[in-house]
């Protein structure tokens, strides 16, 4: 199963010919994700590593059939290529792009939802559904098929636990990067719902960090549908009040959203939390073995 | 971004939201000139991009020109949470009779911006939003449609009771409207709105602007006040790192905000204190990396780097080139502990592996081998 | 029954302390219709021929249980107007001020698909169920309780079609002014959709005019939902091409929307055309009898 | 409202749409003056609000001062479909490698603006978009968020080969898209769009606007020339009545468009020609009823006025009120048939029961008396 992405997805680059893009349109290739088409405006008829390049998304699917994107253009066209991915009517887009500014993002989700399109991200790492698909930019090596589903704000951070995971030999279900903006198309429920339903994922790692009130509300989530067992880290607990730690959503607003309610939050409706990434190894090996 | 409230009142001014009369000031002579404009008694406020100026003693009222004298020789130059004065508002004090909060921010949850008033301004608004929520009166922005009149009616007849003040209230409230989306903002607030001689008026003012809309708002990327912030974060935003200085002892680099604050989450959890964060961001290049160690091996109080990399779209032979280029430069004599794992792991290795760095498995060995260095 | 307003609709005026809207609050309570709030900024706490005035609509529907509005506001206050009454979730607004900017109105139309809130309007004469309730302007004189439905693009012409009727003892059901603006919020496909689910009426009247498609699309509705005898009338026949006549939506865009159009519509699908207003009397004759 | 040729051409180039270049001329010297900075070959384009120049003979190619002079001279004066050309737009004559078309209007159907565009332009776009539907391409605009660029994108690799062509029609249709929303309109419109020497410019423009949005554009409405208006229909719009010239001899006088339309379909069925479409409007006031009769004398084809009066929001004492003073003050001889009825209809009666006006009963009734009463 794996859910999101699998076998099937076929998927398009937006911003295939940027350097970005390129790249990790090669690495999607070598784990077998078929991406069938590119499309930058104006390349329309060349190729990057034997895709096919079109000028415009729709062209794309015409002569592709793709159901999914994922966008590697830069924050300031990166609205425009959701809109004509979303216009489309792709299943899926993944926003890999950073920086678009929040008065656009508020914009888009609120188009989105008289549309068929789920995005996940912007400011995302994207998502993998290991020996399946890769739709994102996460190292391979991190990585393999599993039981363990992971939904995360955060990139680079996922990959680290998600290798305890793999190396302990649990393996991943599908891996998803939520993306670290405060206005993101796919939230944590979505994605634990997602999680609940699908009969290969066996536990769930849900990853957080200071700003906003995502993580609380996902426990509220949590505590009334959520069956399986599910386990939480919470990143910047170290972190001084009121200082920006890069993601635009990790400001602490009004003493609210502090690692500390976060972590609260989680022990009280039973989310196992644990607070150095290699103990997750060690907490699966409690409740999986 | 966030700009002073001198700025920020002259943009409400351009808005038609009126203020205090007033005149921004950086010396005692351009105080003493001001005042041909205004008449005592005024209030003098350090113009400082941090809160609690107030109880720092970064405000005072003065009747007189002794007392101007005085106020401005006390607060030009104040350390306020680490941050100097070097601007000063000169505003005619008002006569207060009532204090009321207005502002626009964005409603995560929502996915909308919001407005949000209260009866209870001047005070902490925010304490007041923990303690008496009920105070707190907010609604949803269509962030299509724009602030609707009838939406700020409806607050304004809750607070007001007298019709002129309410159509006063919802002019106000659509001018922040227009200036939150004319201006990308992440906030605009009237903290306090006040009311004097049957008139509001805007007492202080606070905007902060979307750093990710800058590029379309060349004109107010321009009212950076680059003096006011940590000369570090400065030069590290125009490496496109992000930075925040800390007081801590252990240096870091690290490649994403949510490892990089679980790598400084796991030195204290050993005993140490972080002196940073630092995220080198997500398209990775040799020269971001090299910024990266001028800046960490610039603050003095750093006495052994933690390099943390989980390369993704980072590559770590990029990191790597950068390292290498940064310690030919620099003569850096810290000890160096570097986890690099992900794409490009092994030639990363291979290019330091005639280099003073220490190696590290995994982030937890890292992390427990910075702080081993640290003690000698 | 009737339908879209009977004897539980519960108006609010908007605008009652204006001419127009104070003039007509009257009518309508000598109607019997029950109306029970104005609305006017300012001026709460006041009233209008006994009925109470609030600042709000919030405000109203809390003190009175409102259900509907009308509005009477000057068109540059009207898109304002209905937002706050869809905003405040009444059933039904009717909009009677004229003259507001059709970009306004495509932006309110948009909004209210999100909404419960039905709007008939703007520029509408309102509606009239006889004898139950009256929200609008029609003179009552020209009605009766009956079993004609009647919806128009037209005011005083619907009058004028409908005192025939009255006069010739059938009666309506319900008269629907839905307005003369190029966009509206009900069209005639939604009344004729009413219309034939209404035990009570047994013909359907629909007066249409020169501009846009809306007749023809009506037509085309009629041919597969409308089992009820249905009459056309169209205003406009002697109109010369590229000439305004009055009403925003009566231009005659690029050969399209003739009177001869629409006339051609109607036959084809087998609604009854008058060309006269007196006719109808003879072809519900015809009909009914 | 629509506005000429050369001032839609300004409202372009500020919006940063290239046109040719060109100057507008009322006169000969005028037109000289204006070739100092223009080349021959120019056209010179007669400037008056109404379609159909072309064949009328209103745009001439010259190639010198001698054909400029001659051109002039023909155009400025003209009458074309009763409306006199008093202003000439000269343009230099652009190489025409191919002709385009591109507008946005208002699609009623889906509630939205539309963004249209053809390959097939220059000739009269509503017979292509008749006869060969095909070659007519559209999207609909969304209402609140504009027109995106993937859409004109999208459009334009259906037209264009050349990736720098699609790039320079999407921003004709931003600015188009722009310039629609900015200043409300109802039309804006480019045809021909003329590619030449492999750029793309705007050879003619066409804006209408919404009267009803006119009030938040009083610079928009300054441009209204109301020289090239019908001087009645000028004065009736100023009364706020809305009125269109016609050429019979029966005058109406109508509330309501619609029952205004009718009341002329009934006239022309029963042998006459309605002179005029007259819509006193909802709102009733005597003076408005005075100003319609005033304007209905002053045509001097009307030979029998008839006022058609269903009272709702239109009180039938206002009218008659209306009707008295324009009889008292304007000494009207010609036969004036009414028929008063709804809302106040008893006063309306009683205050015209010794004027010399004629009731009738029913429209038809007052249809017929009215065409008795031109025959004698």
């Amino acid at each position: 199963m794996a859910i999101l992405i699998n076998e099937n997805t076929r998927l398009i680059v937006q911003g295939i010919t940027g350097r970005d893009g390129s790249f990790h349109a090669q690495q999607m290739l070598d784990y077998d994700t078929k991406v069938v088409a590119g499309v930058t405006p104006g390349k329309g008829g060349s190729d990057v590593h034997g895709i096919p390049v079109f000028n415009t998304v729709r062209q794309a699917i015409e002569k592709t059939g793709a159901n999914t994107s994922i966008i590697f253009v830069p924050a300031q066209f990166a609205p425009d290529a959701i809109y004509e991915a979303a216009d489309a009517e792709l299943d899926l887009v993944v926003c890999i792009a950073e920086g678009i500014p929040t008065l656009d993002m508020i914009k888009i989700v609120n188009y989105l939802k008289e549309t068929k399109t789920r995005l996940v991200g912007p400011n995302s790492a994207g998502i993998i559904s290991p020996g399946l698909s890769k739709v994102g930019i996460p190292p391979a090596m991190a990585f393999s098929k599993g039981k363990v589903g992971i939904v995360s704000r955060s990139g680079t951070l996922t990959y680290e636990i998600a290798s305890h995971i793999t190396r302990a030999g649990y393996g991943e279900s599908t891996v998803i990067g939520i993306g670290g903006d405060p206005i993101i198309g796919t939230n944590f429920i979505d994605c634990l719902q997602l999680f609940e339903k699908d009969k290969e994922t066996k536990a769930i790692v849900i990853i957080g960090e200071i700003g906003g009130t995502d993580e609380e509300k996902a426990a509220e989530y949590v505590s009334k549908n959520i069956t399986k067992p599910i386990f939480g880290f919470i990143a910047g607990q170290s972190a001084p009040a009121d200082k920006r730690m890069g993601h635009a959503g990790a400001i602490i607003a009004g003493g609210k959203g502090t690692a500390k309610d976060k972590i609260e939050a989680f022990e009280k409706v039973g989310i196992t939390v644990i607070y150095e990434p290699e103990e997750i190894t060690q907490k699966l090996n409690l409740t999986l073995k | 971004m966030k700009i002073h409230e001198y700025q920020a009142k002259e943009i409400f001014r351009k808005y038609k939201i009126p203020t205090s009369n007033e005149k921004a000031a950086a010396s005692l002579s351009e105080a003493k000139s001001a005042m041909q404009e205004l008449s005592y008694p005024v209030v003098v406020k350090a113009q400082v991009l941090v809160g609690g100026r107030g109880k720092a003693g970064g405000v005072k009222l003065v009747k007189n020109e002794a007392e101007l004298t005085s106020a401005v020789n006390s607060i030009l130059g104040m350390n306020i949470k680490g941050l100097i004065v070097n601007k000063l508002l000169i505003a005619e004090a008002l006569k207060l009779e009532s204090e009321y909060y207005v502002g626009i921010t964005i409603d995560r949850e929502k996915q909308t911006p919001v407005l949000i008033a209260s009866a209870s301004g001047g005070v902490d608004i925010e304490q007041v939003a923990q303690q008496t929520p009920e105070k707190i009166l907010s609604v949803s922005i269509s962030p299509l449609l724009g602030l609707k009149s009838f939406q700020a009616r409806n607050l304004g007849y809750q607070i007001f009771n007298d019709t002129t003040l309410v159509n006063s209230f919802v002019s106000f409230a659509a001018s922040l409207s227009q200036i939150f989306f004319d201006l990308d903002c992440s906030l605009v607030e009237i903290n306090p709105l006040v009311l004097t001689e049957n008139k509001l008026v805007a007492v202080d003012a606070k905007i902060v602007f979307d750093d990710n809309a800058l590029y379309r708002h060349p004109d107010i990327a321009q009212l950076r006040d680059l003096s006011s912030e940590e000369p570090s974060e400065v030069q590290a935003k125009k490496a496109d790192l992000s930075y925040v200085k800390l007081d801590g002892n252990v240096g870091c680099v690290v490649n994403g905000a949510g490892l990089a604050m679980a790598t400084m989450d796991l030195i204290k959890r050993y005993g140490g204190e972080p002196a940073n964060f630092l995220d080198i961001g997500g398209s990775s290049s040799p020269d971001k990396m090299r910024e990266a160690m001028r800046i960490i091996t610039a603050d003095k109080n750093v006495k052994a780097i933690l390099v943390n990399i989980f390369g993704g779209i980072t590559r770590c032979d990029d990191v790597a080139q950068g390292l290498l280029w940064a310690l030919k430069e620099e003569h850096i004599s810290l000890p160096i502990i570097a986890r690099l794992v992900g794409t490009n792991q092994d030639k990363a290795r291979t290019m330091l592996e005639n280099s003073p760095i220490t190696f590290a498995k995994t982030m937890t060995e890292g992390v427990k081998q910075t702080i081993a260095a640290l003690k000698g």
